[in-house]
């Protein structure tokens, strides 16, 4: 390893002075579906600079992450909200400690079809009127009056996914989904389910609005201070709320302190998550957040 | 005695009687039958008299079935089989486009090597040809099933089980039954290909004693690998040696008096 | 002639038998170690049995330990999610399954039983040996594939007929997973009739009948009971697939019989909640191994009714 | 006495019967097709979303979050994986349950019980079998998402299939090969090993390509197991992680860029043409040892 | 002619030549046999004489086949067998537990009825049995190979294509092959049941000369049921009704002055 290669010394992009070192072994990550595709971009770079250390990413949602995670079968587990107490009891009983890391912005966006004419803005109490189940036909004209005299065709993720967790922690509030609602665990199938209908109306995922920008109408959303569109600057200053929301990769410590290659890639994902978050469809932190858990990390070596 | 059979064109079969002709009802000339490469039937020229029991005697692999076969067309089952030559049924050319099997088929009944009642009772059994016929009539099939029966000799043994599985009787017992099958749609000609082949001698005797009193009213023909058969039951008998009529004429002159060498050959049992 | 010394052989094989026979006392062990272990073979599956009771009893008795067994069966909800006033009735999920179970069945039977007869009695040989292996990959096809063609494809083929299906629905899946179970009811059924001998048809041709008599009257019924069996298999086939209806049949398990609207089905279920965000050691943990068990019963059930048919009903030909 | 049967009316009736029966024909002919049309046109949306996105760089990349270099080279690989645990064990115990049971078996209560095990175990559904891999090989043996915790799952869920295939082709052995190797002086064992098995292995073979290719293609238990999408090496033992590529077709479907459909699309083009390879080495050898005892 | 055969043993035959009495190979006494509640064999008592061929015919159904494969227990095979009486082969009771039936196979060699070649090539079905039997020199196989496919008249025909599938024979000739593969462990006693009922004439004769050539060496015991072809091929013949043996005695004799009634119907052909 002395004989350090000159073209690798040049490369600008990253600090290398760690790089030399040629790493091996296996990190396991698991975890949300969510965080995947931060997750897979991270694997596919780090790999590339350490082909020794074989990294899997799995995506069995943030509660199958958890599970895993705090039997000790993997070392990362990904997840789109933060543990709950009764998985932090899990971990405390299987002797796991662990470190939660923030790598980036989610913008739940809610998207209604292209044709739809009628819809500026929603607020808040408007999102509640018309998501919560309360017996009666919902229809445009109910939420707002001038709106067309029409059902509202509802598209939500699964009862199982993070996102809908989120959705029903500040939207529901507990209370019941409306009955009707079309469900499924696959982002794209909302899309298609939103794009095919005058009157729909949905939630997903920031990246998927993304790619889908020319089927979908975003709707701004008025948390309060006015109704904001969601987008790279409004989601990462925050002004986008309550519907942007962190994600995380849990560590467990030991692994940290054990595996040189495990440190080593949580190292790496602080200091690249940014850039991956934002290549697939994500919004990174503010760079003081990565800067302040890199801090963090090097404490726990 | 038991036996009681159709009576049917007995008028015609008297009108023969002393005649020293009979009317021909197959008439073969000049078949020849391969299968793919195989050249299983050559020159066949054979003529069918009506009301005898005429018996196809040869060794194995010589023919027998596939001649039978051909009579009725059921060859046609058999792929890349073709045939040269003529035969007619009844003075109608049976290869001829217009005639269609079905009709063919209906009018010459066929009796299996190895009985092959359907999975049925005894009485469907019968009443399938009919059926199909389009004879709905239960009281017409309850007539034809008692007669059939009775024709084929195997009434009595089965009046009281007509509606068990035929496969519940014994052997014998099927081939009757089968028997009784064919005469359910009154077939003019009975083709009988080793019918007792797989029978006990009991079974066997009565089949033999049944196609005695069937003639009265059917033409049949009949295959038997079995020369005391058919020197017992028969009218005339052709001997087939590779795919070749060898000898064809009365029975008694074929077996005391053959005029071909092979035929006597055989029939003393020099081979075979 | 070739020459070969004929009065001298060189040996006796007689004797060298005699000679060997001495030694091969390690002929005899093998000859009394195989069958046992062929026996342990054997016993596999029925190991593989007892550790799908034991995974699945096991955690169904937790989960009925917080959840009555009566509400389990009786309740007409399945809210897992809601915390506070969740329903745990498999009701929904029950019907979700019968639905696409039942619509396959109405596309599956007839097409796959008259291919079966058009296979075993109209096709030539040829034919026959060139159609079932295409249809096999039809049934090999992995059916995730199955699950994007009918969301992308028979869904939106669907919607034009009747506008009001929705994305999500028992219809499409029902009829996909129909089409992709063809091939098993005509390829049992084609060998239930297939094993009817040969002699029985032309007893039946014999007698003047078409083609399509001898298949309905004689052929068929002589079969049936192998037939019947080959559709109790592909009942349960239906009933255990999996990716087709979570990926298109949605995931909204509510108690209706309505085909044009989303439902979830058992399977998709389990799908769900594995994927999923429930944690380990919840509730809706738990109830993954009591939906499986339940699939397991039902499942299990429907493999012994068409044992039972087959046994029974066994033709004798 | 009276003729029951008209000929007449029957010649006049065959008429009709023969319509009938062609109109049939045509319509058993027309469902035997319609299976067929379905696999045309499922296979043309398949090739044409795949066309492009199919070349060898496909087969020679790694998973990526950009579809361009996207590849399905660690499933592909990770599916043969699979299959080196699955072919060989599921033949073993197959094969071997199924001489037990054909050969030595005395027709008792044990034997029914184990021969009805096993039609039931062929009809379990393959999620329950996640199931059980999860709780008893991933868990209880602590084999993790390995080739062999997988592979023991599948091995378990095609067994009973292999089970039956191999009855079948055993059965198929003409009794006569046996007497004619008894009455050689042959013990049973030589018997089975030297007669019965050769002439069965056609049939065996059929029967164990599709049970193979049926778990190449499955994706429900290996969901359930926990298997990882994200892979960029390739398994060095069979302990290690894998993944495979109904996983990997699954993961793409489901991303947010259109790109990917075609990834998937392209996935399933080479998972299909595994599945044919496999058939068509099965009709192949149908064909070829087309029994002629 | 072609015909080669072993000649290990000529001396012993030698010896015998000449005497009265040949040497008893198998002795039956008061043989009975079951098929579960049917009783299949009754009371047989039957010597089989050395380097004889021994005929046993009857109608179908009568037990030939039941007995000949006790002779060598294949009928072991059969569930649900039950048998009482005695049957010494060589003096040993075949039934003794400590007889081991491979070993009395392997001196007991058997053809069946329906020629059952091993689907493997023509090579591998000879040296099936020397290979079992431990025997792996390939000088020595190819010696056997030879050897028993002249013994069998069948090597001129198949020599070239020795490394065949022997599926690729005639009839005929895979029968030979048979007969060739149980003369490959040099048995002391061969049993053929109907060796001749699936073949053409001209295959059957070529076997009828062989079985003549190979009585020199071996004790033959032939089931048929076709009467001529015992006639002309055996020393003795056993007559079977229903189980029991109706007489047995030379062949000649049997044939021309029969002692039973029975048996002449039989033979004249009034049943079966
Ligand atoms: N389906 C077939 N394909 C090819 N050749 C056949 C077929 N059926 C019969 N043959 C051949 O045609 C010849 C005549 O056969 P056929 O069955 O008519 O003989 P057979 O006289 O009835 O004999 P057996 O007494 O054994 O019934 C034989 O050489 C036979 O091998
Ligand atoms: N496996 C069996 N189980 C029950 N009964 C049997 C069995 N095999 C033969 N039998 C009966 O035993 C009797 C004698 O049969 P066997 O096969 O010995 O007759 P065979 O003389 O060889 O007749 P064939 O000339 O037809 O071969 C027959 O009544 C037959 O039905
Ligand atoms: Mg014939
Ligand atoms: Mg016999
Ligand atoms: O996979 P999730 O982010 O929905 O838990």
């Amino acid at each position: 390893t002395a004989c350090g290669n000159n073209a690798e010394d040049t490369n600008e992009n990253k600090d290398k002075n760690q790089a030399a070192e040629q790493l091996e072994g296996e990190v396991k990550m698991d975890g949300s579906s969510t965080v995947f595709p931060i997750m897979e971009a991270a694997a596919e770079e780090y790999m590339a600079e350490q082909p020794g250390v074989k990294v899997s990413v799995g995506q069995s949602g943030t509660g199958g992450g958890f599970e895993k995670f705090t039997k000790g079968e993997t070392d990362f587990s990904n997840a789109s909200r933060p543990i709950k107490d009764e998985e932090k009891q899990a971990a405390a009983s299987g002797g796991i400690e662990f470190q939660e890391l923030q790598i980036a912005y989610d913008g739940l966006s809610v998207v209604v079809n292209k044709e739809n004419d009628w819809v500026d803005h929603l607020t808040i109490d408007e999102l509640k009127k018309m998501w919560i189940e309360d017996g009666k036909v919902k229809k445009w004209s109910d939420i707002r009056p001038g709106w067309p005299d029409e059902e509202i065709k509802f598209f939500s993720p699964g009862h199982d996914s993070g996102t809908f967790d989120y959705f029903d922690e500040v939207i529901l509030d507990g209370a019941e989904l409306v009955k009707n609602a079309q469900l499924s665990e696959d982002d794209n199938v909302l899309v298609q389910g939103v794009a095919g209908d005058k009157n729909a109306i949905g939630y997903f995922g920031y990246a998927y609005y993304l790619e889908n920008k020319d089927k979908l109408k975003v709707v701004p959303i008025d948390g309060g201070n006015g109704p904001v569109e969601p987008t790279n600057e409004t989601i990462q200053s925050g002004e986008y709320t309550p519907l942007s929301r962190p994600l995380f990769t849990y560590v467990n410590t030991k692994s940290l302190k054990e595996k040189p290659q495990v440190y080593d890639y949580a190292k790496f994902i602080l200091e690249n998550a940014g850039d991956f978050a934002e290549e697939v469809g994500y919004v990174r932190l503010p760079q003081e957040k990565y800067d302040e858990q890199l801090k963090t990390l090097e404490g726990l070596k | 005695m038991e036996l009681t059979v159709v009576k049917e064109r007995t008028e015609q079969k008297k009108m023969n009687e002393g005649k020293e002709e009979k009317a021909v009802v197959y008439r073969t000339k000049n078949l020849n039958l391969w299968y793919g490469e195989h050249h299983a039937l050559k020159n066949i020229d054979l003529d069918i008299y009506e009301n005898e029991v005429t018996a196809i005697i040869g060794p194995s692999g010589c023919g027998k079935s596939t001649y039978i076969k051909t009579l009725n067309r059921m060859i046609e089952l058999i792929p890349n089989v073709r045939t040269s030559g003529e035969i007619t049924y009844r003075g109608r050319n049976i290869f001829d486009k217009s005639y269609r099997v079905e009709e063919l088929r209906t009018q010459v009944g066929m009796v299996f090597q190895k009985p092959n009642p359907f999975p049925k009772s005894i009485y469907d059994n019968i009443a399938y040809g009919p059926r199909i016929h389009g004879i709905r009539d239960k009281k017409i099939l309850d007539e034809i099933v008692e007669r059939s029966l009775r024709g084929a000799a195997i009434w009595d043994e089965v009046k009281d089980r007509l509606h068990e599985n035929a496969y519940g009787l014994s052997g014998g017992q099927q081939q009757r039954l089968c028997i009784a099958r064919c005469l359910a749609i009154e077939p003019d000609v009975i083709l009988m290909d080793e019918p007792t082949s797989a029978l006990d001698p009991i079974s066997t005797l009565k089949i033999e004693e049944l196609v005695q009193e069937l003639k009265k009213n059917y033409s049949i023909i009949i295959v038997t690998h079995n020369m005391q058969q058919a020197a017992r039951i028969s009218d005339k008998t052709a001997f087939f040696l590779n795919g070749e009529v060898i000898e064809y004429t009365d029975t008694d002159k074929l077996f005391s008096n053959p005029s071909d060498k092979r035929t006597e050959d055989y029939i003393t049992g020099r081979f075979g | 002639m070739a020459v070969i010394k004929q009065d001298s052989p060189t040996y006796s094989v007689r004797e060298m038998i005699k000679e060997k026979k001495a030694k091969q006392s390690g002929l005899m062990f093998v000859e009394k170690l195989m069958p046992k272990l062929l026996l342990l073979t054997a016993v596999i599956s029925v190991l593989t049995t007892l550790g799908i009771l034991f995974t699945l009893l096991f955690e169904t008795f937790t989960f009925f330990s917080r959840v009555s067994i009566i509400e389990f069966l009786t309740a007409k909800e399945w809210l897992p999610w809601n915390e506070e006033n969740g329903s745990f009735g498999v009701a929904p999920l029950v019907t979700g399954t019968l639905l696409t179970t039942g619509i396959a069945m109405v596309v599956a039977i007839p097409i796959g039983l008259a291919s079966a007869i058009y296979l075993s009695e109209y096709a030539s040989d040829k034919t026959r040996r060139i159609i079932k292996p295409i249809l096999e990959v039809l049934a090999g096809i992995p059916t995730i594939v199955y699950g994007f063609f009918a969301l992308t494809f028979v869904t939106p083929l669907l919607k034009q007929i009747i506008p009001d299906l929705g994305i999500f629905n028992a219809l499409s899946p029902g009829i996909v997973m129909g089409i992709m179970i063809i091939p098993m009811v005509a390829s049992l059924s084609e060998d239930a009739m297939s094993s009817v001998p040969n002699a029985i048809r032309e007893g039946a041709l014999g007698l003047g009948s078409t083609k399509l008599e001898v298949a309905l009257k004689v052929v068929l019924p002589a079969s049936a009971s192998g037939i019947i069996a080959s559709f109790v298999l592909a009942i349960s086939r239906a009933v255990g697939e999996t990716m087709i209806v979570a990926v298109a049949g949605g995931s909204s398990p509510v108690l209706s019989f309505d085909v044009t609207q989303s439902i979830q089905t058992m399977t998709a279920y389990i799908v769900q909640v594995t994927t999923g965000d429930a944690g380990y050691g919840t509730t809706i943990y738990y109830s993954i191994y009591a939906v499986g068990m339940t699939l397991f019963v039902f499942t299990l059930a429907m493999n012994l009714l068409a044992q039972y048919i087959s046994r029974r009903f066994r033709e004798e030909y | 006495m009276k003729k029951l049967i008209d000929q007449e009316k029957v010649i006049k009736n065959m008429a009709g019967r023969l319509v009938k029966n062609n109109f049939f024909k045509f319509l058993f002919f027309l469902a035997t097709v319609f299976g067929l049309i379905v696999l045309v046109v499922l296979l043309y949306r398949i090739f044409t979303q795949a066309i492009g996105w199919l070349d060898i760089d496909f087969l020679q990349n790694f998973a990526s979050r950009r579809p361009e270099e996207a590849g399905i080279k660690a499933a592909l690989i990770g599916s043969l994986w699979l299959m080196v645990i699955v072919a060989p064990l599921s033949l073993i115990l197959g094969v071997g349950t199924a001489i037990y049971l054909e050969e030595y078996a005395k027709k008792n209560r044990f034997t029914d019980f184990i021969q009805t095990n096993i039609s039931n175990l062929a009809g379990v559904p393959s999620i329950v079998f996640g199931l059980l891999g999860l709780t008893v090989f991933v868990r209880g043996m602590e084999l993790g998402r390995s080739v062999m915790a997988a592979g023991l799952t599948m091995s378990l869920l095609v067994l009973p299939v292999i089970v039956v295939a191999a009855q079948e082709a055993i059965r198929a052995v003409p009794n006569q090969l046996r007497e004619a190797s008894y009455g050689m002086g042959a013990t049973k064992w030589q018997t089975i090993y030297r007669v019965v098995l050769p002439a069965a292995i056609p049939g065996i073979l059929t029967g164990s390509i599709l049970a193979l290719s049926r778990a190449i293609g499955e994706t429900a238990p290996l969901v359930v197991i926990g298997i990882p999408t994200f892979i960029a090496y390739l398994p060095k033992s069979i302990f290690d992680t894998f993944t495979v590529m109904p996983m990997q077709i699954y993961n793409w479907t489901g991303r947010p860029q259109e790109e990917f459909q075609h990834v998937a699309a392209a996935g399933i083009v080479v998972l299909l043409f595994v599945l044919i390879l496999m058939n068509s080495i099965a009709v192949f050898i149908r064909n070829k040892f087309q029994k002629r005892f």
